[in-house]
């Protein structure tokens, strides 16, 4: 049963501050979503509601064809920070997220070895995270995506300190994804160099949103 | 020592003086809000109708 | 769950991690009691207990402002949240290894420091016995106290003012129970039952009230 | 004393909104603070005009400021929690008003209890502070005011901190009957509760008159103060949320010049 992600008529409040309203959209399995916008118009927030980590001020987000229909449950949030230990080596930490988050119905996550050298950064999954560089970190973030399967990528700003290279392994990434039947929506203001994606301009403090075409 | 009657005076004092300070530091804040209030409205700052708070003050 | 237990073990064993630091603040205020007291050594006996408790309150408390900081810093908390597993369940795990990081040692060390307050043997067995039963409790009190700091911009110290009130029925059972035991016409087992019905409890209310303020606070 | 707590009940649920409570506190203020202070002179009349309890002589007039306050100070807190409910479960935008306005008036009347409490305590037991059990309840209860207190200034947005303090409400309310069992458990020296006894209030009519008044004085005075510092809660969150706008209108301009 292929995955569909329905947000009907969502709206968010921070605070008292209404952040954006009426946003309605359907996304298809293999379809993926990047959210534009000036900062602070309300991106960062679109995607912490998706994750419900924010409560819902009005309408409903849902998802079908994965397990439960709590999209949260089924679903990767990479946000700002890495939600890595520094202390901990590379390895421990992704061997934990795997054991902790295990695999959403309908697909499996790599072993950890593989994950890494998928990021290209193999051997160096002994070192701990606090000695890597940003970028390697953003990398090694990124591969708690692939370690446990997700149907739904909800990625904030995923490519902030990545260098070109990384940029093209991560659209790489992005696009395996999508071709295997998951969704991916994606808050950035670079473009993600991955073509047939729609998206959503947020145009800031309660005004309407303007969805673009194609 | 303060004979028995001390005492009761002590706590009927203490008493009055705490309830007259509440009474006084409810009536001031009222007051200074109220002023703040005023000086936002006298700036023409409108409330734009939020479904919460609603309504100009009294 | 095991994993969640082992990688906080793991942590709070490793460098930046809270466990000894725990306690080695509780030997050094047990040991710095006796100079405040004077030497008298059947006075040190008799408030040992005593001392032992109040040393492993405020040790307890000591690292339980860090126990969802950290998570919430580096964004585990985000990911946490979103899980499938009760966040409720995550807590509870997260609260047995915190006391396992830092309560389970006050325990090991509370004999060794039982000499200093020169208490015989039934004393240091029963104090031993009423914290290795009460410790767990501070912790759960502590979660609650420690998921509200998470929300506070300035949080930290507060933790210790909000759960000392409501750690005090378990101070006052620990120590009665540990004086009981020592002398003869106290029943030790009413407060000892009675401490450890105030654990569970607390193993109950703790996890939930902290999992819904962690939940409420994320932004 | 049921009527006003039913009017309680019934005053914050149907008001959700700010300012019909404002309207309505602004008609209530007046008849509340008249009855609150027509209540105080008949109680203070009554409590010197009855004659001295035949063993302590005068101090027990002093039982009629203490246990009102004490009183107060338990109804007090269960309004916090009754608010705190309000917050968490039936999500009342004035719940949080009403505990963040209650919380310093309740450490008020528990300090008042703690103060007349030791007072008392001087002639009749010769030391000042006797950790007794219901006097050492109290003054945990203190401490839970105070970090009540603590909690709601240390945060800054409103909104968030609702919901964190409600749930320390209530996480201290359930703690309020176990305190009690474990502090009375480990010491008591205070006379047992001679008005709450199951089988009716002990001590003769003679003291119970100014008793009960008093005691209604001190509830009408907590009600009054509690309506006006909801008041003046919800125009500081209007001031707030004024300024911010007025912050972000500059911002708009900015962004439109």
């Amino acid at each position: 049963m292929p995955v569909k992600l329905h947000v009907e008529d969502l709206a968010a409040r921070r605070g008292e501050d209404l952040i954006f309203q009426h946003i309605s959209l359907v996304l298809q399995a293999g379809e993926g979503l990047v959210v534009t916008g000036a900062n602070g118009s309300g991106k960062s927030t679109f995607l912490r509601v998706l994750s419900g980590l924010l409560p819902v001020d009005a309408g409903r987000v849902r998802l079908e064809g994965a397990g439960s229909d709590n999209l949260a449950e089924s679903s990767h949030y990479l946000g700002h920070r890495n939600a890595m230990k520094r202390e901990l080596t590379v390895s421990e930490n992704l061997v934990f997220w795997q054991d902790f988050m295990g695999d959403s119905p309908g697909g499996r996550g790599l072993p950890v070895e593989v994950a890494i050298d998928a990021l290209g950064l193999s051997g160096i999954g002994h070192l701990p995270f606090g000695y890597l560089s940003a970028g390697q970190q953003r990398r090694m973030a990124m591969a708690r995506l692939l370690v446990a399967f997700r149907p739904v990528w909800l990625l904030d700003e995923p490519t902030a300190a990545l260098d070109a290279s990384a940029d093209r392994m991560f659209a790489g990434l992005v696009r395996g994804h999508l071709e295997q039947g998951g969704i991916v929506v994606a808050a950035t203001h670079q473009p993600l160099g991955i073509d047939g994606v729609r998206e959503l301009r947020m145009t800031g403090f309660a005004g309407v949103f303007a969805e673009a075409g194609y | 020592m303060m004979s028995h009657t001390g005492y009761v005076m002590a706590s009927y004092g203490t008493a009055a003086l705490m309830v007259a300070g509440l009474i006084l530091w409810v009536f001031a804040d009222g007051r200074g809000r109220r002023r703040e209030l005023k000086a936002l409205d006298d700036a023409g700052i409108r409330r734009r109708s939020a479904p919460t708070t609603a309504g100009e003050p009294q | 769950m095991i994993a969640l237990f082992l990688r906080d073990l793991k942590l709070s064993v490793r460098a930046g991690g809270g466990a000894l630091i725990g306690v080695l603040f509780f030997m050094t205020v047990v040991a710095v009691i006796p100079f405040g007291v004077g030497p008298d050594l059947n006075l040190l006996s008799r408030i040992g207990p005593a001392i032992l408790w109040i040393g492993a309150l405020l040790a307890c408390l000591l690292g339980l402002d860090r126990l969802f900081q950290a998570e919430r810093e580096d964004g585990s908390l985000d990911v946490m949240l979103m899980q499938e597993t009760p966040l409720v369940l995550s807590v509870l795990v997260k609260c047995l290894a915190h006391w396992t990081a830092s309560g389970l040692p006050l325990v090991i060390a509370s004999p060794l420091l039982g000499l200093f307050m020169n208490m015989n043997e039934v004393a240091i067995g029963a104090t031993m016995l009423t914290l290795l039963v009460g410790t767990p409790a501070i912790t759960f009190i502590g979660a609650v106290g420690a998921a509200v700091a998470v929300a506070l911009p300035r949080g930290g110290l507060l933790v210790s003012i909000l759960v000392l009130p409501l750690a005090i029925p378990v101070l006052i059972f620990g120590v009665s129970a540990a004086y009981a035991a020592v002398e003869d016409p106290a029943p030790f087992l009413p407060p000892f039952l009675i401490l450890i019905a105030i654990t569970l409890f607390f193993a109950v209310i703790g996890p939930l009230a902290a999992a819904a303020a962690l939940r409420s606070s994320s932004d | 004393m049921m009527n006003d707590q039913s009017l309680a009940i019934r005053k914050f649920s149907d008001l959700a909104n700010p300012t019909r409570f404002l309207g309505l506190a602004e008609r209530l203020l007046p008849w509340f603070s008249g009855l609150t202070a027509l209540l105080f002179v008949v109680g203070l009349y009554l409590c010197f005009t009855t004659q001295g309890d035949y063993q302590q002589g005068e101090t027990v007039r002093i039982m009629y400021i203490h246990v009102p306050a004490a009183w107060l100070s338990m109804m007090c807190y269960t309004v916090m929690a009754l608010s705190a409910l309000g917050t968490l479960v039936w999500r009342h935008p004035l719940a949080d008003v009403s505990a963040r306005a209650a919380a310093p008036i309740g450490a008020c009347f528990t300090l008042l209890a703690l103060v007349t409490g030791s007072l008392w305590g001087k002639p009749m037991w010769g030391t000042w502070w006797v950790w007794d059990a219901r006097l050492t309840s109290v003054f945990v209860l203190f401490l839970m005011y105070l970090g009540l207190i603590a909690l709601n200034r240390a945060m800054d947005d409103p909104g968030k901190a609702a919901k964190v303090s409600a749930i320390l409400i209530l996480v201290g309310f359930v703690n309020i009957p176990i305190i009690k069992f474990s502090v009375e458990w480990w010491n008591t020296l205070h006379q047992p509760a001679s008005v709450m006894r199951l089988d009716g209030p002990k001590i003769d009519p003679e003291f119970l008159w100014p008793l009960l008044v008093m005691a209604l004085a001190f509830s009408m005075l907590f009600f009054t103060l509690h309506i006006a510092a909801m008041r003046n809660e919800i125009w500081r969150r209007r001031v707030t949320s004024m300024r911010r706008q007025a912050a972000r209108n500059l911002g708009m301009e900015g962004r439109k010049a």
